[in-house]
């Protein structure tokens, strides 16, 4: 019977897209790291780079990346959660939520180097900040907090109403209601979606080579004083992150093993991707696990 | 004693009229079984009574429901009626936090955070929903880790630590298996002694073993209601009898 | 329980403030996105305001020639360039992606859900200047050597954007298949329809929005792309005629000339327009998005 | 605009109370410089703190002009990039010299090309090897976007002015991509930053004259051109001590010869 | 005739047995009604008997079905078997398409392809689920446009486009409104003079009105079998007798 003929075709069809695709991540994985092995040791991630010898590390950069990911995280989180609180709970049908969720659906397929030349103009020039880690953080809380607000609305939606009765039943205001108990048992939700989203924050170039700029200074840090440029507490320092290094490192590499950098950084930075999705994934079973108390 | 007392009251979802011209009046310190077939209003009704109703879309209310004569809708604050009505669900509906923090929840929010004082609240309330015994060494635990019996009582012991005055309790024991249906039926025959009681219940043969009185709903509307046993073996109304007999339901 | 009056009052103006925060918060989602416009339009509208270029000439020309004395910004090749690199790789990445979503959820439940599904989330998360120097490492001098040309190409935008929508396209569409009710599968099932006939017949008409918006999502990622695409299409301001040839992007252009345009030159504005351009193209995606979704039978 | 500064030798003595903020943008070109300058220069003088950015001269010129920041690096005159009005404000200090190669695939057999050799196939003229002596090979002509400053040198000394073949050739963005393509293409010819000059491209000599330093120096060899650090109306302050520190031998000498610029207190060609 | 015949069935979701050794068989052209309370395995039954079972992940099926003689699991083909036992469920549910694809999908997948000859079949088979004179004009809007009653007999008639020989229906009318009800219970008695029909249905009354014979399932067993007149009136099996006259379910 040719419809048997044509099923059997289409399931094998169907198999070899499947076994393609995830060959071709793992070797396009397996590819990556092998060519940064010789650069994933301590000396390579923690030292600074050098301009034109060999031996450069990736220290400051690696440290900008994380800075700047906390800081986009404390600056995003309250207020996308917040916003996502108020699209799962207050928001009533109506011509000013349309338009919260078309500003929500524009911003989060707003190509990032749009978002890197609002942030130029609005962070870097007219705060008169220059190229810095805070313009980086915001232009960043502009990419995430749309995804930031979709997980939260998501993840608080999900929580089963019978809570919502149960602790309204007892005589709570419905911010003590959000507050003690729809957020906290959308948490493992929440979590799980930020570290996700953390990765693309880490990973982001384009929207930070006009904002966090492509520099940075070789970082001090036994200097806490806020305003010194060294400083790692000062946030109106430019903060090249590894993302802008590989990209920098391609273009205007001056030492000769620019290469062997760029591919280490690349491996650092899938690496960084990877440790997020799995710490993802395990934090949010754990806290599941321990919210439902099957531990 | 009249604890509570329900005019005229109408109810509509939209347009659809799920409450007609219900009237009817709750002694204090009693139970009163609510029965009817499905979908004929006996959990809309409950609902009015604690205003649990107000956080649906679309719903109108009319008629007046007075709490020891003072009118719910107009003299009484919604978060101070529902301290003083606390209200029992028919899926247990434990919050995912520890046994402890269930039962404390209450009482938190209402602004007590005194240690010893929550402490005391909790054992109490435990132990007025006969919990205590079974749950006293995993305090910490979360609440989800309880069976679905002991998770019903341990909602009831959660409103019995805001000390309400009325109990709602929407068919508290359909989800769950005869023993925990037989407890919590007990704890019914001794919590009436300190507290209105009101349950919704499809199950004839509860509404017998627990209530003093019985009010029959069909299609939204209060067809008959009376002490129990009148309305069970002499009722007036055919239609109660059909049902009671099981002829329908 | 004693009520304490103070107590009672004091939440009662915490719940009104929680209100008011979390508001704010979703005004600010408003408030950034119409900045965004803003500032981007109030940039990108000078070049035809205050150095009066004609918006045909920017649409329609190709001449790119902003360091004359008589500058000419005509873009036509820029746009070209991304709609060409777009919808060749949403024209291999859609099949593929809808394909493994299928797989997901129609042929192979658990597998997928175990293998493909955790990979296709890392694919997500792979920085996109990662794609861009493998695409340049290994894949320029690959095309260079088995296809011939110099490697930096319009193929290899095409490729390394083929990549980078997949995960969109696969997850997009996967929740889309996913949502169609079981009992239209059994329907199919129960008059002795085979799976692929089923899935050809039944699920894939009845995903066509969800999947819709999928395509239209990738390609909104592919046109927005900037640095992974600009290491490897050679940048080279012409229409391409062959896909070995190199050619140049919106994105591109502004990458490689924003930083060394001075502001306020004809130059520099032609750039932020074109910046605009990309914020323009991609708003008009999601509103076929809307309109898309709105058909959708089941939701 | 260009009042070019004298070297200064003896300011060390002068004072440890010297203090302030300076903010540096532009050139990527000039950046490593302008980093490595000002670790030096912060080390001396503890109560200046510096931020060196990048962003690229059209950025640093346009952000001096705007008073942004301090001092904008370029490897432009001002004149070039703004317009005349704003570059009158703005105070040029050349502080090194940058050479450029030409260079080519290594394939190239082809050792020196002249003046016009090179208008020829830059210009779309002359396009296979062969017509200049080579092997029988395509010319690919690899350029700088139109905006940078090399490309700018390039036109202005080499082509004298005239336009490159947009249609045929390569452009990228920068001295390293432009090196790799050079060397991975076969027939590509370019030119680059004497300092990116590797093993992996094949140097030609211009007009018979080999781009060395000395050679620049000598005004035997013209493919250069200036980095400019401008600043808004003449320096004070910490500004200008940081501009002098600049001309120093420290600098000149020191990082600024290491990272492949030529001391602009050597030049004897103007 | 004997259409059907069960042997010593058993069926296992996983560790769970949901049918225990079912012996049933099932005369031509007749309709046979599975009665039985919620969860006794009559919807696991009746898919047996088409192998929808066979798409459920770790369904273990022993025993034997005959579909005219021939063993349903060995002998025919999966495909073939559809074809001819075909099955309308609880939920209507047509396919997001126009009502004349929805019922020409059928004969399409089974490789017809002459318009004419779908046309015909098309009109034939809405004719015969009494839907054509409330459709015949609309047949390329969306199925999903018509009323619940009208999408059911869509579901019919999309099943008679098959032309198969047993219909599977698993409480066709349960979400349906009366007068949607009556009709389609019409329609079974019609069809029974050319299908075999299995009907599984909660309504005692449905189930007395439409079938020839009745079959009584609880807790996965078949309790009892026989003329529908014989097991209402006269069951052999108390279970039987309780069940019918509404002593529990
Ligand atoms: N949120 C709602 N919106 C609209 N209609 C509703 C809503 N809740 C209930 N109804 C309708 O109101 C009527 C009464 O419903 P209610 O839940 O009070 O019945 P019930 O007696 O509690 O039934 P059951 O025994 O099934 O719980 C029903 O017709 C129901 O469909
Ligand atoms: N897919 C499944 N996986 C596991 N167990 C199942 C599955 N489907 C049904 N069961 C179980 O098998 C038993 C019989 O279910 P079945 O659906 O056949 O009952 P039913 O008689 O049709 O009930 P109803 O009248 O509610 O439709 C039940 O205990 C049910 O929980
Ligand atoms: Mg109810
Ligand atoms: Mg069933
Ligand atoms: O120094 P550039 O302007 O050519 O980058």
């Amino acid at each position: 019977m040719k419809s048997k003929l044509y099923d059997k075709i289409a399931t094998i069809y169907f198999y070899a897209v499947a076994v393609f695709l995830i060959l071709f991540l793992a070797s396009l994985i397996s590819y990556i790291l092998y060519q940064g092995r010789t650069k994933l040791n301590i000396d390579f991630l923690t030292s600074p780079p050098k301009f034109m010898e060999a031996g450069g590390g990736i220290g400051p950069q690696l440290f900008n990346s994380l800075e700047l990911l906390i800081i986009t995280l404390i600056i995003s989180i309250p207020i996308g959660l917040g916003a996502g609180i108020y699209m799962a709970e207050y928001a009533k049908p109506g011509l000013l939520t349309e338009i919260i969720r078309l500003s929500i659906e524009t911003l989060s397929s707003m190509p990032s180097i749009v978002v890197g030349l609002f942030g130029l103009l609005v962070f870097v020039t007219m705060t008169g900040w220059g190229y810095s880690l805070i313009a980086g953080a915001l232009a960043l809380t502009v990419l995430n907090l749309p995804v930031m607000t979709r997980v939260s609305e998501d993840s608080i939606r999900s929580v089963p109403n019978s809570l919502r009765e149960a602790s309204y039943a007892l005589g709570s205001t419905k911010w003590q209601t959000i507050v003690k108990v729809v957020v906290p048992a959308a948490m493992p939700g929440i979590i799980t979606g930020i570290i996700l989203t953390a990765g693309r924050i880490f990973g982001e170039a384009a929207a930070l080579l006009y904002t966090a700029g492509m520099s940075s200074p070789a970082l001090n840090f036994s200097n806490l004083n806020p305003s010194s440029p060294t400083s790692p507490l000062n946030i109106v320092r430019p903060a090249e992150t590894l993302a802008v290094y590989i990209w920098k490192v391609n273009s205007e590499g001056l030492a000769p093993d620019a290469r062997q950098i760029a591919d280490g950084a690349a491996a650092v930075l899938l690496l960084m991707v990877l440790i997020f999705n799995i710490l993802a994934r395990w934090l949010g079973n754990t806290l599941y696990k321990r919210m439902t108390g099957e531990r | 004693m009249k604890k509570i007392q329900v005019k005229d009251l109408d109810l509509f979802y939209g347009d659809v009229q799920a409450l007609k011209k219900i009237n009817l009046d709750v002694e204090e310190n009693s139970v009163l079984a609510l029965i009817g077939p499905s979908g004929c209003g006996k959990s809309t009704f409950v609902r009015t009574l604690n205003r649990m109703n107000d956080l649906i879309e679309g719903v109108k209310i009319s008629g007046t429901v007075l709490l020891d004569g003072q009118d719910i809708y107009k003299d009484v604050d919604v978060i101070e009626l529902r301290k003083r009505v606390g209200m029992v669900f028919q899926k247990p509906n434990p919050f995912p936090m520890t046994v402890y923090d269930n039962v404390a929840y209450g009482p938190r929010i209402h602004g007590i955070k005194d240690k010893k004082k929550l402490n005391e609240i909790v054992e109490k309330s435990l132990m007025a929903a006969a919990l205590w015994d079974e749950v006293k060494d995993r305090l910490s635990k979360s609440a989800l880790s309880l069976s679905g019996g002991q998770q019903q009582r341990l909602c009831i012991a959660r409103t019995l630590a805001i000390e309400p005055e009325v109990i709602l309790m929407d068919e508290p024991t359909s989800a769950l298996d005869p023993i925990s249906t037989m407890k919590i039926e007990e704890l019914i025959n001794e919590l009436k002694n300190k507290y209105t009681i009101i349950i919704v219940t499809h199950n004839m043969q509860q509404a017998g073993r627990v209530s003093d009185y019985t009010a029959f709903f069909l299609n939204g509307e209060l067809i008959e209601s009376g002490p129990t046993d009148r309305v069970f073996y002499n009722p007036k109304d055919k239609r109660t009898e059909d049902y009671i007999t099981g002829r329908f339901g | 329980m004693t009520v304490d009056k103070n107590y009672e009052r004091k939440r009662k103006i915490v719940n009104l403030f929680g209100k008011a925060i979390v508001f704010i918060s979703a005004l600010l989602l408003i408030i950034i996105t119409a900045s965004l416009f803003l500032f981007v339009a109030s940039k990108g509208l000078s070049t035809f305001i205050k150095d009066g270029i004609s918006l045909k000439e920017f649409l329609f020309s190709t001449t790119w020639k902003p360091d004359r004395d008589v500058p000419a910004v005509g873009s036509l090749q820029f746009i070209l360039g991304s709609i060409l690199v777009s919808v060749f790789a949403i024209m291999i990445s859609a099949p593929l992606g809808v394909s493994s979503a299928i797989f997901m959820i129609e042929i192979a439940k658990k597998l997928g859900q175990k293998i493909l599904q955790p990979a296709i989330e890392i694919f997500v998360g792979i920085p996109s200047v990662v794609y861009g120097w493998v695409g340049l490492t290994v894949l320029v001098p690959f095309i260079s050597k088995h296809f011939g040309g110099l490697g930096f190409s319009l193929l290899a935008g095409i490729l390394v954007l083929t990549v980078m929508t997949l995960p969109t396209i696969t997850s997009v569409s996967t929740d889309a298949i996913k949502s169609l009710p079981v009992e239209i599968r059994e329907a199919s099932y129960a008059l002795g329809a085979t799976r692929w006939q089923t899935i050809r017949h039944v699920i894939l008409p009845a995903a066509k929005p969800g999947i819709l918006t999928a395509i239209v999502l990738g390609l909104a990622r592919a046109f927005g792309e900037a640095l992974a695409v600009q290491m490897v299409i050679g940048n080279r301001p012409v229409i391409p005629k062959s896909f070995l040839e190199p050619m140049s992007t919106i994105t591109s252009i502004i990458t490689m000339d924003m930083g060394n345009t001075a502001m306020g030159t004809v130059w520099n504005d032609a750039l932020w327009s074109l910046a605009l351009l990309l914020l323009m193209i991609s708003f008009t995606f999601i509103i076929v998005i809307k309109l898309v979704g709105r058909r959708g039978m089941y939701k | 605009a260009c009042g070019s500064k004298q070297p200064q030798s003896n300011n060390s003595s002068t004072s440890n109370n010297l203090s302030g903020n300076i903010t540096i943008a532009g050139s990527t070109a000039l950046q490593p410089l302008a980093e490595q300058a000002a670790k030096m220069f912060m080390e001396k003088y503890p109560n200046v703190a510096i931020t060196v950015q990048g962003g690229g001269s059209g950025t640093g010129l346009t952000q001096v002009a705007q008073g942004a920041i301090n001092i904008g690096n370029s490897d432009i005159f001002a004149e070039e990039k703004l317009d005349a009005n704003t570059a009158k404000s703005l105070v040029d200090h050349k502080v090194a010299v940058v050479g450029f190669a030409v260079v080519v695939n290594k394939d190239v057999t082809v050792d020196n090309l002249t003046q016009q050799q090179l208008i020829d196939i830059f210009t779309g003229k002359i396009t296979n090897w062969k017509d200049v002596g080579g092997p029988d090979e395509k010319i690919t002509v690899i350029l700088r976007p139109a905006s940078s400053g090399t490309r700018a040198t390039f036109k202005k000394i080499v082509l004298k002015g005239q336009d490159e073949v947009e249609g045929v050739a390569l452009t990228e963005d920068s001295n390293g991509t432009v090196k790799k393509a050079v060397a991975d293409t076969k027939g590509a010819i370019s030119y680059i930053g004497l300092s990116y000059i590797d093993d992996t491209v094949k140097v030609l000599k211009y007009n018979g004259v080999d781009p060395t330093a000395q050679n620049i120096i000598d005004g035997k060899y013209p493919i250069w051109s200036y980095e400019h650090m401008y600043t808004k109306g003449e320096p004070t302050g910490a500004v200008k001590a940081f501009l002098d520190f600049m001309m120093s031998t420290e600098v000149q000498k020191g990082p600024l010869t290491k990272l492949g610029f030529i001391p602009i207190t050597e030049m004897k060609a103007k």
